[in-house]
């Protein structure tokens, strides 16, 4: 078996050993080296097919779901409902908060209207609104992210 | 017809109503907590709408939340699946309130059989036999006594607001009234936030036999034969078959019959299934089941309909179209349930899924959400896959559903598919000699000998 | 009945065969290359022997190493399935010489089959319609010419030895014959060794419509219908379906009459398709295929029955056990046949697989050997997998068979599903109005729009 | 193929060479040094789903087919052929060889019988019979190792 390999030359047949015995002996990684060279080589890592699959089983639905990414942004506020946002007390009425905004915590940021009931939104603190990411009358999931408060 | 549908449920069931509606050209509107973000149903279907955290009661039995997503969504109609709202009179009637169409029978029809007593008084009124007992619920104990004495042990105390075995209690004498009623009461209030509970005669070992009806808006009744659920454990069906391997040819015809009829006289729509105690030759009434069933798929198999697309079309007001002569039954079928659970303690097993791998070829189907990588929330009920075969004897059932629960790869959890391929090969469920006991007395008896 | 059965075959239909001995209680040997060590036939089998290298006729057609196989594995039956030996008379008599009992026709039919001109002349005469042109083979050019101005143009010269297209050639006019004849010689001389031709008519926009027959050992013949396999690129089969949308119910039972006698007549036995070409409601026959077919699932879905159950009992000895009347077609059917090859080049892909999700659910079936990481070896044929769809209508089939191919997930290559998803949504295939030529019309038209 | 790499320069080739080694293996990783240079590849974590398929799959499967361990000893002598292996010319007879025999290049060490017809399996080269692996009568597969020849 495994002679020193030619100059810059892979030993193919070293490296399937080396595989084979990984398969074998159940190892993830073997690393073998000689004074003037070495190799190491790993198995596979299960994790693998998960997010793959997801990837393509996505691809193979028509319109796949998408994540809220309500995790993106500590500083987003989330939606605490499924329905319909509104950004003011009602269509011609000016909207509560403009991004720059500094606020107050508790006070009012957006309405939620569900089952036909209005849910104010609240500042969780006080601080400033770097950005609304939803815009007037919009409908939004649980879950989705409404505003940014620093 | 409807252009769009809401599934309001999860799950395998989700992904069978979303695969209905795709063959009818109906846009598939999906509602899921955000433990499910990734089930298969969510991301096949046309629309996706989070409506909740994991928890059921925040989000898959949220009426509100899901009446927000279908007014979000535009839809026209809202399947209920099986569990969470189904059987939810209210639900509903809000769903109707809200100018949706409900995909099931009437509101008026769910809340009548919800009643257990009222339910058993209203059947047995248009001819169906029900179980000897008295039609009212029990004050207390000592009335519980006197019923018993009349009916005569052994005698079963149920929850008026029953369902899935909880609040119930079978008494074998005198000795254990007081202490059977007091505890069916207690778990009735825990179960059902309701502590009425009733009594009836108890059935030593009968089987369960259930069958399923079909109707329209215009008084078209027909009924599809039997499915024999009679393999329980703690009341909770694993595995089904149609033909029931007990009925002959004359029973099925007959309480295929008596059903109709009743149905009809009731004004019933939609999916209905009749349960059965069935005991020497004589049925006795359990309850109706006012929405598809788990195990709708082995009637499928056996007289080629695809209940939820019939259910469907009804509910859009189209005419059965077919006669209860019209309705072919052919060869046999059985249903596994698999569950995520230890084959031998029971024990849930939720986790991610390694490698899956489900059975094919000829008279195989797999109803299931579960692909390789898949994480199995822990907030929802075990079952992850129906495996379910139809051959034309069920002898060739038996062997084919043999050879399919041996192809079955679901890798990285405990699954019962090991206990399936125990019992198909016992004598007694071969011969089909079982009663809705022989599980519970077949999965001691294995526990002992070594798994 | 056989105790232990070797399957002389690879891939689906060894697979397929396997499951069929497994529902049977037969013991199956596979037999496999040193390519297909980790196939799942192999995996699933009871026993499995490796015959030898990769190359074929190394392996798979080593009638030697097959045969010592089945001498050390003490088999009782050889079932070849499809390609490879399964139309080898030789091999089928070598099979019997061994004291084996060969799962399929017998060697004669099988020779006198596989002769095109001998096969023509045969059934001719006992009353199959043939497609007009001589019964006897061209020496030359000369004759060609003259033969041709006889029948009238256009003409088709085939290798007697021919299948599959190779050493078949189209005349359309005078000026071509010398051409079109040198070069069947040599693509016939080149791909079977054997330079013979013949001419037949030319039929401009036929359809493929093939009779499956079942024959036992006493003369009882059954027919199960039709199938059309119309849907052909570079005369391979792409998708079938049954019934044909081509036929109504007379044309339907006449044909399947007419091959029922003759192959009475003939003292067939076993399995049996009689493929001909349909044009303006005629018949022509084009060959009598000795052995099970790739398409045999949309048979076994549209009448019940499991086709490789039958050719194993009917091996056996056993009879038939049923007439034509009992014979019960219900419901369409149509198999996509899904190959490691991409859509629009038709590259070939083999490769390992990485994801693999079969779509599931009501009415479809998935006969396939792979699996999330399987290698496919290069050397074999590039199907990979067929995906077999049944609903009531032609319209719901084709409604399903959309659903389940934008289900299946088949990661790591490039596979033919996104052909089989256009061409469904084609009008002319959604009316049934295709010919043999249409696929190939069909594909060069997509190739220039964007794929 | 590759020469040595110059100085802050890729040799492609080297690379795709060992990318078709991770294919063909399923390894995730190799990696492969030399006093002057040293490359190492990560492949997509994919893989990993064949190993434990394959255990799976064949956990699920009755009785797993073992592919031919032919190439656990590169001494080892394999049969060409499926059939019976007989390690003598006729029963009575004695052996044509046992372990430790020094045996000569071309000669007969055992007949394989497949279809009635005996064929000899001869010494691949002149050395020395370490190990036989098969008994007088047992059926052999293609590529089954029958002997140890060094």
């Amino acid at each position: 078996m495994a002679k020193s390999p030619k100059k810059n030359q892979i030993d193919e047949d070293l490296v399937r050993q080396l595989s084979s015995l990984l398969e074998e002996t159940g190892l993830t990684e073997i690393e073998y080296g000689r004074d003037d060279w070495h190799i190491k080589v790993k198995g596979g890592v299960q994790q693998a097919a998960v997010t793959s699959q997801v990837q393509n089983t996505t691809t193979a639905a028509p319109t796949p779901a998408e994540p809220a990414p309500a995790a993106d942004n500590p500083n987003a506020i989330t939606s605490p409902m499924v329905g319909v946002v509104f950004t003011g007390p009602d269509p011609e009425a000016p909207p509560f908060i403009k991004a720059g905004d500094e606020v107050k915590e508790g006070q009012t940021l957006l309405l939620i209207e569900a089952m036909k009931v209005f849910n104010p939104i609240t500042a969780t603190k006080t601080g400033r609104i770097t950005e609304i990411l939803i815009s007037n009358g919009s409908p939004v999931e649980f879950g989705e992210p409404l505003l940014v408060l620093e | 017809m409807f252009d769009k549908v809401l599934i309001a449920n999860r799950g395998e069931i989700a992904l069978r109503i979303l695969r209905a509606c795709r063959e009818m050209g109906i846009k598939a509107v999906a509602v899921h907590s955000t433990a499910d973000n990734n089930a298969m149903h969510v991301r096949l279907a046309d629309e996706a709408v989070c409506i909740g955290p994991p928890a059921a009661k925040d989000s898959y039995l949220s009426t509100s939340a899901i009446l927000s997503a279908a007014t979000i969504a535009g839809v026209d109609a809202i399947h209920p699946g099986y569990g969470f709202l189904s059987e939810n009179a209210d639900f509903a009637e809000m769903v109707e309130e809200h100018k949706f169409t409900f995909i099931g029978p009437s509101p008026d029809h769910i809340r009548l059989m919800g009643d257990k007593i009222a339910a058993k008084k209203a059947v047995s009124e248009v001819g169906i036999p029900v179980v000897p007992g008295p039609d009212g619920s029990l004050k207390d104990a000592e009335q519980a006594r006197a019923t018993a004495d009349k009916i005569g042990y052994p005698v079963l105390i149920k929850a008026t607001a029953g369902g899935g075995g909880r609040g119930m209690k079978v008494v074998e004498s005198d000795a254990g009234i007081k202490e059977a009623f007091d505890l069916a009461r207690a778990e009735a209030k825990a179960a059902f936030g309701y502590d009425e509970v009733y009594m009836e005669k108890y059935l030593a070992q009968p089987r369960h036999i259930e069958v399923q009806v079909l109707a329209d808006n215009f008084g078209n009744v027909v009924h599809l034969g039997e499915r024999d659920c009679s393999i329980q454990r703690r009341h909770q069906k694993l595995l089904e078959e149609s033909p029931s391997p007990a009925l002959n040819e004359a029973e099925r015809q007959a309480i295929g019959e008596t059903v109709v009829k009743a149905v009809k006289k009731l004004g019933y729509r939609n999916v209905g299934t009749a349960e059965f105690l069935y005991e020497d030759g004589n049925f006795f009434f359990i309850e109706m089941n006012t929405r598809l069933q788990v195990e709708h798929p082995v009637t499928e198999m056996v007289c080629g309909l695809d209940l939820v697309r019939e259910m469907i079309r009804l509910a859009a007001g189209a005419p059965l179209g077919y006669e209860q002569s019209d309705i072919k039954f052919s060869g046999h079928s059985i249903e596994c349930r698999i569950t995520a659970e230890n084959p031998d303690t029971f024990q849930p097993s939720p986790g991610k899924i390694g490698d899956y791998h489900a059975p094919g070829g000829l008279g195989i189907r797999v109803d299931s959400g579960l692909y390789s990588g898949y994480t199995i929330p822990p907030h929802y009920d075990s079952m992850i896959a129906k495996l379910i075969v139809h051959a034309p004897t069920r002898n060739e059932c038996l062997m084919r559903l043999k050879r399919a629960l041996g192809e079955y790869v679901i890798d990285g959890l405990d699954t019962i598919i090991p206990l399936h391929q125990r019992l198909i090969d016992e004598p007694d469920f071969v011969n089909g000699d079982y009663d809705i006991h022989w599980l519970e007395r077949f999965v001691e008896g294995k526990k002992t000998k070594p798994g």
